[in-house]
């Protein structure tokens, strides 16, 4: 399968200031394996666009505490303390937008759509400085898409043409971020023969997906280990 | 056993849910409402992407990647479905969700509502709430009346960064349901241990009685 | 199953004037049981949002020649030689959009979003009275979302709660309807029980489908035939 | 056996496409380009929702839910994926489609083209064009170069409507392929019965050859 690679073959993908597309909500459909090398690669400066950054020592949080990240964009982060005080020192840039915002730019991004209007955050601190618009009698802010260099995503099984599908609620953000980004990196627990997954059942089109990694980390009831 | 604060809340919100309903269930006392819905057939949803959240898992049957957005585990129910961020927040935004239940900090007499930033701490964490605010066909927020130090939080106007210029449907407190009617507030229900009476002496507002 | 209904009984839904979303693409993916019973209902003066008009004798062909259309919005009316003619004689409203930008404008009816900036059709008659904004260099048509009162969907099956899946390209424009009308009325082949449809292959939850019909029709190599 | 017209330019697109392409073929010309894909690996797309057509079914496979943009049954690859159709333009307008294969009726000096209004017809269809001509990362426009009197397709500036301010890459004849570079016409490729000179005295356009 030509676009399986280890995580290191990949380095030479990540560039300084680069803006990274990150998958996952809490642990759930992170992609950790990728994630965890970033630490040990040259590159940083990135722009992260990821719901949150990681739980404590895990995912993102390992790339924040490298002190790779200088611009995080996304939901909610207050759950990351160290974040609050880089943020705090200036020493990390946030921008901030409601989940569902998030979500949509994203989309977006990966749709060709140039920005859109949602009813969601009119009135607010986080409406400050945006355009509202009423269409039909419903005031409406204007948000640009947002799209990405490198998306970091995770799914359960890809086949070797690089078609995916994900698992549970490990889906989240991942789908959106395979369309958004000019390359993507797909981290995944399983691989599969071409034609195991069903047409209909394909959440990711394999042209969406540059790269796949194999995970290292296996569930293990509420957590993930690490395998050899 | 009498219960908690927290549980009155829940329990009376529980009330307000009819069978058929697509219900997001916010973190904290919302939470609490899962355990009063009794017999009514809701659908519980998840903003990460998940229609039917199922009880409690077993500690043997926990799996980190499904959680609700609270990042807890759960379960799902055999009429459950995934879907992607974008999609969950479509149905959120689109009006499929029928009743959204949030805590709040401060709503204020016309049913606008300050729930995402915590005083005196810098901004930086909103997830889906403003979300919810906008989209649901019905906004319930849950709260404590009063705050530690007994100001409370119902409000003539919000001191706190609203989440939106959309008004709540009701406010549920361990005292008394409220409903809003262009600056008049309803007491619609008190079930709690103040008189309407005292309600409005410690509110400080004029309060309706329906 | 309670959403299950015969078409008949739910002729109280149609109303005059009624804004009608109506899935498929040629024959693929139509309601056609739902559609045929509409020139025998009392309502019409519909408007219509579909790619087309149906094909010949057939779908929303039917509908129109029983003279219950007085709009028509879609991408491609060419192939209806009567529905032209009607346009021409000013019987027939018709409001042309791209397909890509039909697609998105019901997508995004169902999904809140007031409004979207698509690059396709900018420097075109189709763009003529509407809103071009520049954004990060490119120029993108502004476009309203599109919602209406009754979506008519086909899918292959509906679990009893009212879950859907779709069959091959049958999808087309069935899922972003099943989200962008007050009501819903899904035509299906199969009805099957509440866990045969795995959570991870849902395409339209229930809680968009209001009411289930079965299918009168068949299959039969390139077309549908009439059971009983 | 001597090609027809349009199948000499079917096979002249064929060659512009790389192993790993997804393209999407039009109607009409466009679609004969399937035929000279050869041993290539490209992905086909249709924009009702599918990646991945395979070769035209057999009688006894036919199924009418399973087709082309054109409406034409098809049959799918082993690789192949459906979606609906707001993720498909999705696919096709976010420049995920290496190559879009279009008819067309004019193109301008710039490679602005004409491709969807049929003169002296009202305007009610447009279909996916206008989605492809605005997204795909490379655009090939098909057509024989002159109309049926003798018109050269190739004109100083568009009489039909415009299918859009995008330029298109390539432009492929029955006697040359066409390139564009800031209002210059490049003769890239000059494989049919016509010189140089005769191609540019029939158009009346100067040409630039490579």
């Amino acid at each position: 399968m030509e676009k399986l690679k280890t995580v290191d073959e990949l380095e030479p993908l990540f560039k300084d200031r680069m803006r990274l597309l990150v998958g996952g909500f809490g642990i759930s459909g992170t992609p950790l394996t990728v994630l965890h090398a970033l630490p040990g690669f040259k590159a940083g400066d990135y722009e992260v666009v990821s719901n949150n950054l990681g739980d404590y020592g895990k995912g993102l949080h390992k790339v924040f505490e490298a002190g790779k990240i200088a611009k995080a964009i996304g939901s909610f982060f207050t759950i990351n303390k160290e974040a609050v005080t880089a943020w705090s020192k200036g020493e990390l840039a946030i921008d901030l937008l409601p989940q569902g915002t998030l979500a949509e730019a994203i989309r977006c991004g990966g749709a060709g759509i140039g920005g859109f209007y949602t009813p969601t955050a009119v009135g607010t601190k986080l409406a400050e400085g945006k355009e509202v618009r009423e269409i039909d009698g419903v005031r409406y802010l204007f948000e640009k898409a947002i799209k990405g260099d490198l998306a970091l995503i995770k799914a359960a099984k890809a086949d070797k043409a690089g078609n995916l599908i994900y698992h549970t609620t490990a889906r989240n953000f991942n789908p959106v971020m395979a369309t958004a980004a000019a390359t993507v990196i797909a981290e995944v627990d399983e691989i599969v023969e071409i034609g195991e997954l069903r047409p209909e059942e394909i959440i990711t089109p394999h042209i969406y997906v540059d790269y796949v990694v194999k995970s290292k980390y296996v569930k293990k009831g509420d957590d993930y280990v690490e395998v050899n | 056993m009498k219960l908690t604060k927290r549980d009155v809340i829940a329990k009376r919100i529980a009330q307000e849910l009819k069978d058929g309903d697509s219900v997001n269930l916010g973190v904290g006392i919302p939470t609490l409402v899962a355990k009063y819905i009794g017999d009514k057939k809701v659908y519980l949803q998840s903003e990460n992407g998940l229609l039917g959240i199922g009880p409690p898992p077993n500690e043997d049957e926990l799996d980190i990647d499904l959680i609700d957005a609270g990042k807890n585990p759960v379960s799902i129910m055999p009429d459950a479905s995934y879907f992607d961020s974008a999609f969950s927040f479509g149905m959120i935004r689109g009006h499929h969700i029928d009743v959204a239940v949030l805590g709040t900090l401060e709503v204020d007499r016309y049913g606008e509502i300050a729930n995402w930033s915590v005083p005196n701490q810098p901004i930086l964490g909103v997830g889906g709430a403003m979300d919810l605010v906008a989209g649901a066909k019905k906004v319930i927020v849950a709260s404590t009346l009063f705050t530690k130090d007994g100001s409370p939080k119902l409000v003539e106007s919000l001191t706190l960064d609203s989440s939106g210029e959309r008004l709540v449907n009701q406010f549920v407190t361990e005292y008394a349901s409220f409903t809003f009617e262009d600056g008049k507030i309803f007491a619609d229900d008190i079930y709690g241990d103040m008189t309407f009476e005292e309600l409005q002496d410690k509110i400080g507002l004029p309060l309706t009685q329906k």
